[in-house]
């Protein structure tokens, strides 16, 4: 079991939950995060007080896989979140000790199975 | 003059000025928060640049003597607009009323090409739009033009302002394309209630829009008053029963559309027809706008908030309805329509929808183009992928501040620095 | 007619109407953001239909000659009820204002009953409500009806239209049964800023509700609105000082709540008593509201949004006091209260407010049963759960558009597909 | 009395009591989200401590009898203030009206204190303030004090509400220093659309500020409404074209800084100039207000919200030119400016302008270290990280309920415990 | 030490803090996420645009434990979390090199023991 | 390869951004926590409802990073992150077994080193 976490442009979303779909990816957790890279910063004006925003918006996924399907997961992610400017992101892939499906307290390999 | 007109004056022009805030809300609601203030200062920018327009210029085009088509100059930068009577309130001050006219109107707008054009060339396209669309067209119903002498009826300016609004709307839309993102994502409303707040500002200044087009304290303003409170409560009703007829679920942002809806259709009538009337009107109006909404999200057509659904057709609804429900004994015998005797008021009413709709059609592409040749419309992909917040305005509608940094400006010179603080109390926790 | 005064009652009406948007925005800010539009809408609805059913059958029940317990039928659909004089308006701008009442009535009622009614039951509610309870109890007090006879004094509403709320309020949370989550979670406001402007613009709003009923701009609309704004000036100041003294912080939403249930007790009181009396009762009226909040908390009654301890003590206290302070070197001569010679006269408040709860009780307890024979009144604990927004209305008050998913729609039918863009801008970056 | 005027009284003192939940909004949203209650607070305590403390001594000192320097008691308690003619209206309306001037200047100040002063303190502050700063002030101006005797031009209030409150500002913000993040952090708006609403409600309710000054619905009020309109649109225009010829990029809260500062600097002028005169000194107000914000920043004055450039400048450059531009055929003959004859007038206006600014100070600066003896005025460092509104008001602005745990009061007392519900509707899904 | 991700339902939050602290967990960490699993999807609509809500909200428990901490851990989040409908949840448990608390930079075992 | 997980104060995050920058971190990502440790809980009160709040606001970054950067990087945060009181926060450090930059598709190491 590995867990994927991947940071992608919010802007790319949409596409990269769409082809995790077609990667048969089933269940994941996303939620908005501010990252810091390469990315140029913005600067906002506010009365006198002028800032420099280097925290870019993006958009943090993290799925649960079995072994065998983290390389179709990241290669999903890797097809659909590219656009190829810098600030796209990055994935990590973290190793897991176990997992539960809180619903039935089923381990592991199970726990990650679609429900159908 | 008359003081009570006077006094009813003043409140209905402060209530129509509040209009364009409410309205900067109502849109403000509509769009991705990442264009939240964009969108609202699309209106905002009207107060300064439509009114400013309005007292140098805009005026004396439509409202000074001139011709059929357009006034003259001769009340340009207000010239003889002063406190002297016109009618039986002082010119300056009808003149101010009908500014807070042409500010809401250039801001209607903005509704159909949010989240996409720049800052810079929109100021220049709603000044001039001001001047030489509004204007004209508000010469020719209201200032003795040639709509005027046809006989058109707008009370308050369902053809002036809504139809006038929506077609330009409706070119805008059109020359400046769709968002990148229009029909491939979902593009949400980011603050419902503000839309509810908005809509619901905008009925109350509406009052002033409707009744204070009588110009007076008089049964006409409050028979155009009883009109702008039934109709749009009438429109409100159909429009959530036809949303839970198709979905079961009656949406907010249909309630707030359908108020608007209501207000807009009975704009031209509100001082022509009776209140029974106007309830129907506001009831059938809802129909159109209702069923225009749906199918214009399936077309290529990015007017992005609806401007020509809502403010074209209800309009056009309106005004023709004027020219089907007008009664001479609601109105003071200004005018019959349809039902009641004189059936070619309604050619009169579709002439002005017409007319307004090609003219301002024509005037919006001109201007458009013309502005065009000196800077791009459009912000660029990655602009608009960032938000046009944060690329025009330099700023974001809601922050909390993370990893924002502090650009220290050089600290002022000496000698002009300010004294330390002259307490001791500071951090006595 | 007279033409100040139909300015004034012009704005009047428009400033009634703007508080049920308001009350929206005050109770919209109180609840979770999972349920903020439902809770708006439940107001914004009342704007639709109850302002169409007054319009066809409410304001002649209520206003209409009839008996001494409920009005004919005679102005059904506003028959006779043109631009003649009534007083010193027109009949129809009368009807009007009238009819901003009993929106904001109905509206008020919702309090208690936010974030578990279902909203279809909800529409069928209101709209009875608006005809067979609150036509009725106006017809009684201001109508020509058995408590005018009576003498009772309520100068802006305080019975007919707080009491009687709070009545219908305490049923229907009653009936309903407490939320889910009650007394088990904390149930939190998601927006107080929201609800600290709904409580100003209902401020700003009152002054047309109270100052408003003098029907005309005079001396008595002088002195209500004065007292509309010293009333609730010490409410507030009452109120900040018993949270101070209680816990050492001032709440914000104890000081919206304050300014309301000042608003609320100086209603009935508004025409009739001195400043200063307002004052007082401005000061007296915190007290019993303020201890009921906190005691209710502690009960089983989910009366959400605390209707009977605002409007219901608020109102009662006003009525009462009304029947103490009035002064007739201050209302014309009209009546005095019992410290100003007419001890009976608290006794008439008194019955007043008794057959007001009873006839509002019963009458909503009625209605509530005979819709809940035909659809469930309560939303499912599933429904509670994810939030009445996208279960009863199917959108969310503030989204970000994450995980949406367009659902495309078959294209437009070949032939009406609008033309792409005339313009070569778009993507100019 | 005049009917008409009554009318328009009623209208001019709602919309200047709106204006104070309209500077909540405005200041509210320029603060970070932890202290958007304690900062909307600010203000609506003025609604309750100034109002009342008014009623009872404030009108007393401002409007009664007394000598060149302040009134007497006469009127205190509002003895002897009814329904009587004042003018045209009745008394008691007039010293509502001038109520709802004290609140809002007191409540200005609050910007410059914002998000460090502990709220107990700040309450006697400012109950203190409206009673001895700004009483005497506004009887030295209107109140035939010495300023009057003088011929100071100040038609709604340029020096006795914004020069006077942004005087006060100053010294609150020395005495009680810089907040512990300023000017090391960077303090952001955490709602910027709040704050254009609240410029919008703003605009809205000056117009009964500034034409509500003329105390009657006549010429000299349209012309002021005229003024309020154009100058403060000149304002926004050169304010938006300040920000793009500077940075390229026109900010939002520039747009509603540049609306208010216009407004601020038309209010001494508004019945005195003619409506171009107005244009011209809204576009001049720009500038000083403008480069005093940015100029601001840089140094360790942590005026927070800019009351000083804004309402100082603002009004001092008002105050000025009312003294240059007034014109004797526009204001019915009462006064003219340099440019039109009487240079001393400016003299005048200076005197005026310097005497407020140290009366303010120095009042300001007594009241804030005696209640400094008191208790501390300035909450601890920790507190101030948290936020105020968690520490001073046990709330905070917006909740999602997570981690909050419900602390269950003692059940009520066996036999007040009310009913369970009558119904079995609940959790019908 | 192991690190303890569990995501549940927003509803169950309280619940699931409350089992927790009788567990004698006394340091977590959580936030608002968005999850997507076999949940029923929701559709809204705004005037013409008719969109599904595949993302349901949900909140995220990050809990650092040390090693014998975890199964009471887990057992106390699977007990409370549940409701038995499809959307319960999912528990990971991932394996943690170092901790350090902040305040004392005290390492591992130490960081996470309550203070008193 | 290893990622970095910090959870700070809110109040605190403009110092550890620059220290982290002057420790040559160049990315990272964060986003808004509540967290509960030993803090005091703050009482709220709305109308007749007391609550006891006992989750506060804190920060989580997360930076991936190569293992020698490891310790300058949790250095840099608890030398800026400290204010001594209880409530400082906690770092973690996970084990990573991939990262993938997704503009470049790059692995590891290469993934996380800046553009430059
Ligand atoms: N070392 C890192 N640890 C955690 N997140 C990172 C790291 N580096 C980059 N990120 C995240 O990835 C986003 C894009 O990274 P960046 O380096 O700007 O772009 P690119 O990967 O295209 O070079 C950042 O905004 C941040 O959220
Ligand atoms: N593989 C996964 N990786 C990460 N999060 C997941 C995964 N599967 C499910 N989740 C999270 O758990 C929530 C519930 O999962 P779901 O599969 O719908 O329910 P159940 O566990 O009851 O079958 C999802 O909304 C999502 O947040
Ligand atoms: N075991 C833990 N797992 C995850 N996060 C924790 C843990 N313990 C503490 N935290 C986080 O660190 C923050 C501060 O921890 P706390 O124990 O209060 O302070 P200190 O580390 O100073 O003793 C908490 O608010 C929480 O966000």
């Amino acid at each position: 079991m590995k867990l994927v976490v991947a940071i992608v442009r919010p802007e790319k979303l949409g596409e990269v939950l769409e082809s995790l779909y077609r990667a048969e990816v089933r269940g994941l957790t996303i939620h908005r995060v501010q990252g810091h890279g390469g990315e140029m910063e913005r600067v906002e004006t506010y009365r006198g007080t002028t800032v420099k925003m280097d925290l870019s918006d993006k958009v943090r996924l993290e799925i649960g896989v079995s072994d065998h399907f983290v390389e179709p997961t990241v290669k999903a992610i890797l097809d659909s979140a590219r656009t190829g400017d810098v600030g796209d992101g990055k994935i990590f892939v973290l190793p897991v000790e176990k997992v539960y499906r809180i619903r039935t307290a089923e381990e592991d390999q199970a726990a990650v199975t679609p429900v159908s | 003059m008359n003081n009570a007109d006077i006094a009813w004056m003043l409140v209905a022009t402060a209530l129509v000025l509040l209009m364009t805030p409410a309205l900067a809300l109502f849109y403000g609601g509509l769009v991705r928060s990442k264009n939240s203030l964009n969108t609202m200062m699309m209106s905002f920018a009207s107060l300064g640049f439509v009114g400013v327009g309005w007292a140098l210029v805009g005026y004396s085009l439509a409202f000074g003597p001139g011709n059929l088509w357009l006034g003259d100059l001769s009340r340009a930068m207000l010239r003889g607009v002063g406190l002297e009577p016109s009618g039986s309130i002082p010119h300056l001050l009808f003149a101010a009323f009908q500014c807070t006219f042409a500010i809401i109107t250039v801001a209607l707008i903005s509704g159909a090409i949010v989240e996409r054009m720049r800052f810079g060339p929109y100021l220049a396209f709603l000044t001039l739009w001001g001047i030489f669309v509004y204007a004209p067209l508000a010469h020719w119903v209201w200032g003795g033009g040639w709509l005027a002498k046809l006989g058109i009826l707008d009370f308050a300016g369902g053809t002036v302002v809504h139809v006038n609004a929506a077609a330009a709307a409706l070119v805008a839309a059109l020359v400046l394309g769709p968002r990148k993102d229009f029909a491939r994502q979902a593009i949400l409303p980011h603050n419902v209630p503000f839309t509810l707040l908005g809509a619901g500002l905008l009925w109350f200044g509406w009052f002033g829009f409707n009744a204070g087009s009588a110009l007076g304290a008089n049964a006409s303003a409050a028979l155009a008053f009883c009109n702008t409170m039934l109709a749009p409560a009438a429109t409100l009703v159909v429009w959530i029963l036809l949303d839970l007829s198709r979905t079961g679920r009656a949406t907010a942002v249909g309630a707030a559309t359908g108020i608007v809806v209501g207000l807009v259709a009975v704009t031209p009538a509100a001082g022509y027809v009776s209140p029974l009337s106007a309830i129907l009107l506001g009831a059938v109006a809802a129909f159109p706008s209702y069923f225009a909404l749906l199918w214009r999200a399936r077309t290529r057509l990015d007017d992005s908030l609806d401007v020509v659904a809502a403010h074209g057709l209800g309009g056009t609804v309106g005004a023709l309805l004027t020219g089907v429900l007008a009664e001479r004994a609601w109105n003071g015998g200004a005018a019959a329509g349809a039902l009641f005797g004189e059936p070619r008021r309604v050619l009169v009413q579709a002439a002005g929808v017409v007319a307004a709709i090609a003219f301002s059609a024509g005037g919006t592409f001109a201007i458009l183009k013309l502005v065009g040749l000196f800077a791009p419309l459009r912000a660029g992909v990655r602009e608009e992928g960032l938000g046009l917040d944060v690329t025009q305005h330099g700023e974001e509608g809601y922050t909390r501040g993370e990893g924002a940094i502090l650009v220290l400006p050089d600290p002022a010179p000496a000698g002009v620095g300010l004294p330390a603080p002259l307490s001791a109390e500071s951090g006595s926790a």
